[in-house]
């Protein structure tokens, strides 16, 4: 649910007419893009500990060509958002997000940037896919250095299935001007609705 | 100094300087609740010669505030004229969540507030929760919880230690100390399971018992941690550069830092020799033969010096909790509190009982309200509870020792270079988790 | 230039007696008080309500008007010396009566002791009390972070906003008990806002006059300022 | 004689088309997609005040053109250095080496007359306080 950032890409035996060259062409570019992927760590909270232990010499990021960290949104590929964000930093990712030049990916790392985790309290976004269209959302709290990599490598899998000629994946998405959000107010409503045993924990004293 | 325009207005328009020592601006005119009110154009003045001053953000996405922390700097040039921190870019509710939890569930909570010294705040937490119930936990627990408070200040101190390095650009020690950490990473999760969020303590005991073999595991990394303190030391303390960049930078006397409120390393490298576990003693800290590091000078490079002696310390503190680590249970036996083994609780009748009410209800403390500090890696560090007999606290206030230290970074901060702002701020060790709470 | 190895103490600190021990046994309620309790009844009589040791720990329960004047006193009274401001924060009961409590943890790093300060503020009053700022530096935050959190307000503080919401957070003040855990806004309406203010919204007065007098505020910023408007709607 | 310069053009050649070739195949294929945000400037993610392009004190300036003097100064050490043993030598020289008894200070006096005149410029800095930073 949530954003819905691009349509499935189309497998290759869908385009048919897709001649010999573009799908080399295609394959040469997403294999150059997915084992080079700059990550811009957006690290906010515990997960960007563990990152920095993905990124360490134990469990090397390096070995996925991506241990090359770029601060700036210029040069980035890839927003890891590591760790939980609260209403306070909701227009710090989202300006960080447009000010990144396509193609991009976002990997949405840990349970509290994926849906709100255990902060379920006026504070915090529950879950950054109602700001900004995620990829790749990685379980965990934090999610182990080896789930890190695995979400990763399910990125580089979807980078290596586009094809450069389909538009529809590049198009930058346009906030509707009314509400400023992304996606229609209800479905962040019906999105960040209380779930599981969170729903009864908010009784004070007892 | 050239009189820039602005030197030229607020004598215009100010008072001189209020108690801080600024120059008193009047801003664009706020009525009381801090809206803008319309004020008309003052005068054209003719352009002076002076540089303009600059305003930056080192904001919440910056490689070097450790964290969502944004400072703006006024700059002239390179020199800092003013510093306005601004904080709460990860203000996610802490206190408030804490009024809707049990006391063992509020555990959790403790390791996401300050990640970096979770297991401590593990320790700190069940000690403060004891001391609200009035209960006084076994030998065996006391000294499991020392060698985890002092694990815990080791894995925080190092990455302390990588990531100033990285800021003031070292990269090697960074990929040292995680070595280092990712060692007591395997120590913590074979004990407690988790590397990071260990919630590794309950009101009353631990969660569980070191498995069998893990002291040797123990033992193994004391011996071989000194060794990296000293490959460290060689490297970084009498290095030209890193003195040249550390020296003489922030300088906080004794009396600042005990009036600014700062507490642990931040003061104690100001001379100031507060270390909670010997003034106010928890756990049998007294017990213990350990020092407690002072600086003289209160810059950057005293406070790299008093955490670097603090690793050693906390060594030799862990050689001595392993050598004397009793038998014996870790939980207290009270059935108010701690929940009865499995096979009791599926045996007889009242464990069962006790068991289910401990589930559904919670343990409930007596009315009162207990605050028990801790010396954690960053200061003094503490949770304030206030319990008016139910199962869940009225207030979890916790004492942010990072908070207190960052409030002063405006005084420190001011007139030095832009490059020292990086240094400075890594010098004062900051958690954004548990300064934003 | 300090030696390499900062001095090491083993931990004798001030005079101040024995070298403390861990507490053991503490009673609920009537341990050994504070020597300061005794010297605050004596010096100030009727502004200390109440004296109660709880859990090993004073709490003196004193005053609003005076609070200041005992606090500047503590600071500064060469025999008491409470240097070390630990903590400022407000306590909300849940039962409606009892009234709001502000708390201050005070340390006297040399003697050793430790001391609760309380003022209690009665609901139908305005939350309303002097600030420490003037005695502690350390206080500026703490009493920023109590009134974004309760809505106390401290006066003398020299800039008392909010420090861990946004300025313009109108969903009211958090740790109140009377504010809902989820926040009084719908999930949308909260992303909304958050996302909505505009440029200056993220800056404090202090920085948009800085701006301001070096002519670096956008034409549009600065229209919008002058009709005293800074947020997003 | 100007087949010795060959190599170097060649190799100035081949850098001017590898820069062109990156910056040109990089501007056909590249599809720029600007939107207002993306346009404006990047501060860690908050919107900026003011602009950088503003009057910066002279003290910048001063030390950048000392540093361009007195960094030419040694790029005139490099030619001196490779010539040296030519220039110091009264007759020319046999297989390599100055036969004995020619050896003449030329070489080294025409180089410390430059150094002494760029020696008298630093030290009129240097008591002027240019080269003091605050």
């Amino acid at each position: 649910m949530g954003l819905s950032p691009r349509p499935e890409p189309r497998s290759a035996e869908a385009t048919g007419g897709e001649s010999w060259v573009t799908t080399k062409l295609d394959a040469l570019v997403n294999w150059s893009r997915a084992n080079s992927l700059w990550p811009m760590p957006f690290g906010t909270a515990c997960c960007a500990i563990e990152f920095m232990a993905t990124a360490a010499s134990k469990y090397d990021l390096a070995r996925f060509g991506m241990e090359r960290m770029s601060f700036s949104p210029r040069q980035a590929d890839v927003l890891i958002c590591a760790g939980r964000v609260p209403f306070k930093l909701a227009p710090v990712i989202r300006r960080i997000w447009q000010q990144m030049p396509q193609p991009k990916w976002c990997i949405s790392m840990g349970a509290c940037a994926s849906s709100g985790g255990m902060f379920d309290n006026y504070a915090v976004v529950q879950g950054i896919d109602t700001i900004i269209p995620v990829d790749v959302y990685v379980p965990g709290c934090p999610p182990r250095p080896e789930g890190l990599l695995y979400g990763i490598l399910l990125l580089q899998e979807k980078v290596k299935r586009e094809h450069m000629g389909d538009e529809t994946i590049r198009r930058e998405m346009e906030p509707d001007p009314k509400s400023g959000l992304y996606i229609p107010p209800a479905a962040i409503d019906e999105l960040s609705e209380p779930f599981g045993n969170s729903v009864h924990q908010t009784r004070s004293g007892l | 100094m050239a009189t820039t325009r602005r030197t030229v207005d607020v004598a215009l328009a100010t008072t001189g300087l209020d108690e801080r020592g600024r120059p008193v601006r009047t801003p664009l005119v706020t009525d009381a609740s801090g809206s803008a009110i319309a004020v008309e154009e003052p005068p054209m003045l003719e352009p002076e010669l002076g540089g303009e001053h600059m305003l930056i953000n080192i904001g919440p996405q910056h490689p070097a505030t450790h964290g969502v922390l944004r400072l703006v700097l006024e700059l002239d040039g390179e020199t800092v004229v003013r510093c306005i921190p601004h904080v709460g870019y990860l203000h996610c509710g802490f206190e408030k969540i804490g009024e809707y939890r049990q006391y063992n569930q509020i555990v959790p909570w403790t390791d996401r507030e300050d990640y970096l010294n979770s297991i401590g705040n593990n320790v700190a937490f069940a000690l403060g929760a004891e001391r609200l119930f009035g209960l006084e936990i076994t030998e065996r627990c006391t000294v499991l919880r020392v060698i985890a408070a002092e694990l815990s200040r080791i894995i925080s101190h190092l990455v302390w230690l990588g990531t100033t390095c990285i800021d003031i650009g070292a990269f090697t020690p960074f990929l040292w100390s995680f070595q280092e950490r990712e060692k007591v990473y395997t120590l913590l999760e074979s004990w407690v399971g988790a590397r990071l969020t260990t919630s590794a303590t309950r009101v009353g005991g631990m969660a569980a018992d070191i498995p069998d073999g893990w002291m040797d595991g123990l033992r193994a990394f004391i011996g071989a941690f000194p060794k990296t303190i000293d490959e460290v030391d060689r490297m970084l303390t009498k290095n030209a550069i890193w003195v040249g960049r550390t020296i003489g930078l922030g300088t906080m006397t004794a009396a600042e830092a005990t009036n600014y409120g700062l507490s642990g390393p931040m003061l104690r490298a100001s001379g100031v020799a507060y270390d909670v576990r010997k003034d106010f003693p928890y756990l049998d800290y007294e017990t213990y033969d350990f020092d407690v590091p002072i600086g003289t000078n209160g810059d950057v490079y005293d406070r790299f010096l008093v955490r670097m002696e603090e690793l050693r310390q906390s060594v030799r503190i862990l050689q001595q909790a392993a050598d004397r680590l009793p038998d014996g249970p870790v939980n207290v036996d009270d059935h108010r509190v701690v929940l009865p083994p499995k096979s009791k609780a599926m045996s007889d009748m009242e464990s069962m009982i006790h068991h289910f009410k401990q589930v559904m209800e919670g343990p409930r403390p007596p009315v009162g309200e207990a605050y028990l500090a801790v010396e954690s890696p960053k200061g003094e560090k503490g949770y304030y509870m206030v319990s008016d007999g139910t199962s869940k606290p009225v207030r979890w206030r916790i004492r942010p020792p990072s908070f207190v230290n960052l409030s002063a970074i405006p005084k420190m901060v001011e007139g030095h270079l832009l490059s020292d702002v990086i240094a400075i701020n890594a010098s004062i060790d900051i958690v954004m988790g548990e300064i934003d709470r | 230039m300090t030696s390499s190895s900062p001095v090491a103490r083993a931990g004798d600190g001030g005079a101040a007696g024995p070298a403390p021990v861990t507490p053991h046994n503490v009673p609920h309620r009537g341990g050994p008080a504070n020597p300061t309790a005794e010297a605050l009844r004596s010096r100030f009589g009727d502004a200390i309500r109440r004296i109660d040791v709880v859990w090993g720990e004073t709490t003196v329960i004193v005053a609003r008007e005076r609070l200041l004047e005992i606090v500047r006193w503590l600071h500064d009274d060469p025999e008491q010396q409470y240097d070390y401001l630990s903590d400022v924060t407000g306590v909300e009961f849940r039962d409606p009566e009892p009234p709001l409590e502000v708390v201050w943890h005070l340390r006297a790093l040399s003697r050793r002791r430790f001391l609760r300060l309380k003022v209690e503020l009665p609901r139908g009053t305005p939350l309303e009390v002097e600030s420490v700022w003037s005695v502690y530096r350390g206080a500026d935050w703490l009493e920023r972070e109590c009134y974004d959190m309760f809505g106390i307000r401290f006066t003398g503080h020299p800039d008392l906003r909010r420090i861990l919401m946004w300025e313009q957070y109108r969903e009211g003040f958090p740790l109140r008990k009377d504010f809902p855990l989820r926040g009084r806004f719908s999930r949308a309406e909260q992303l909304r806002q958050a996302l909505a203010a505009n440029p200056e919204a993220r800056y404090s007065m202090e920085e948009l006059s800085i701006a301001d007098a070096f002519e670096d505020l956008p034409d549009d910023m600065r229209q919008r300022l002058k009709a005293g408007e800074r947020t997003g709607e | 004689m100007s087949r010795t310069y060959l190599p170097v053009l060649l190799l100035m050649g081949f850098v001017v088309f590898n820069a062109i070739l990156m910056i040109g195949l990089s501007h056909l294929t590249m599809r720029s997609r600007p939107t207002p945000v993306k346009q404006s400037a990047y501060e860690s993610g908050i919107p900026a005040l003011g602009e950088a392009r503003e009057r910066f004190s002279v003290k910048f300036y001063m030390v950048a053109m000392l540093f361009i003097i007195f960094d030419i100064e040694t790029v005139f050490l490099i030619p001196w250095g490779a010539y040296f043993r030519n220039l110091s030598c009264a007759v020319p020289l046999v297989n390599g080496v100055c036969p004995s008894g020619q050896v003449s200070l030329f070489g080294l006096a025409e180089m410390l007359v430059f150094m002494a005149i760029l020696i008298v410029g630093f030290v009129y800095v240097w008591k002027k306080g240019a080269l003091q930073w605050d």
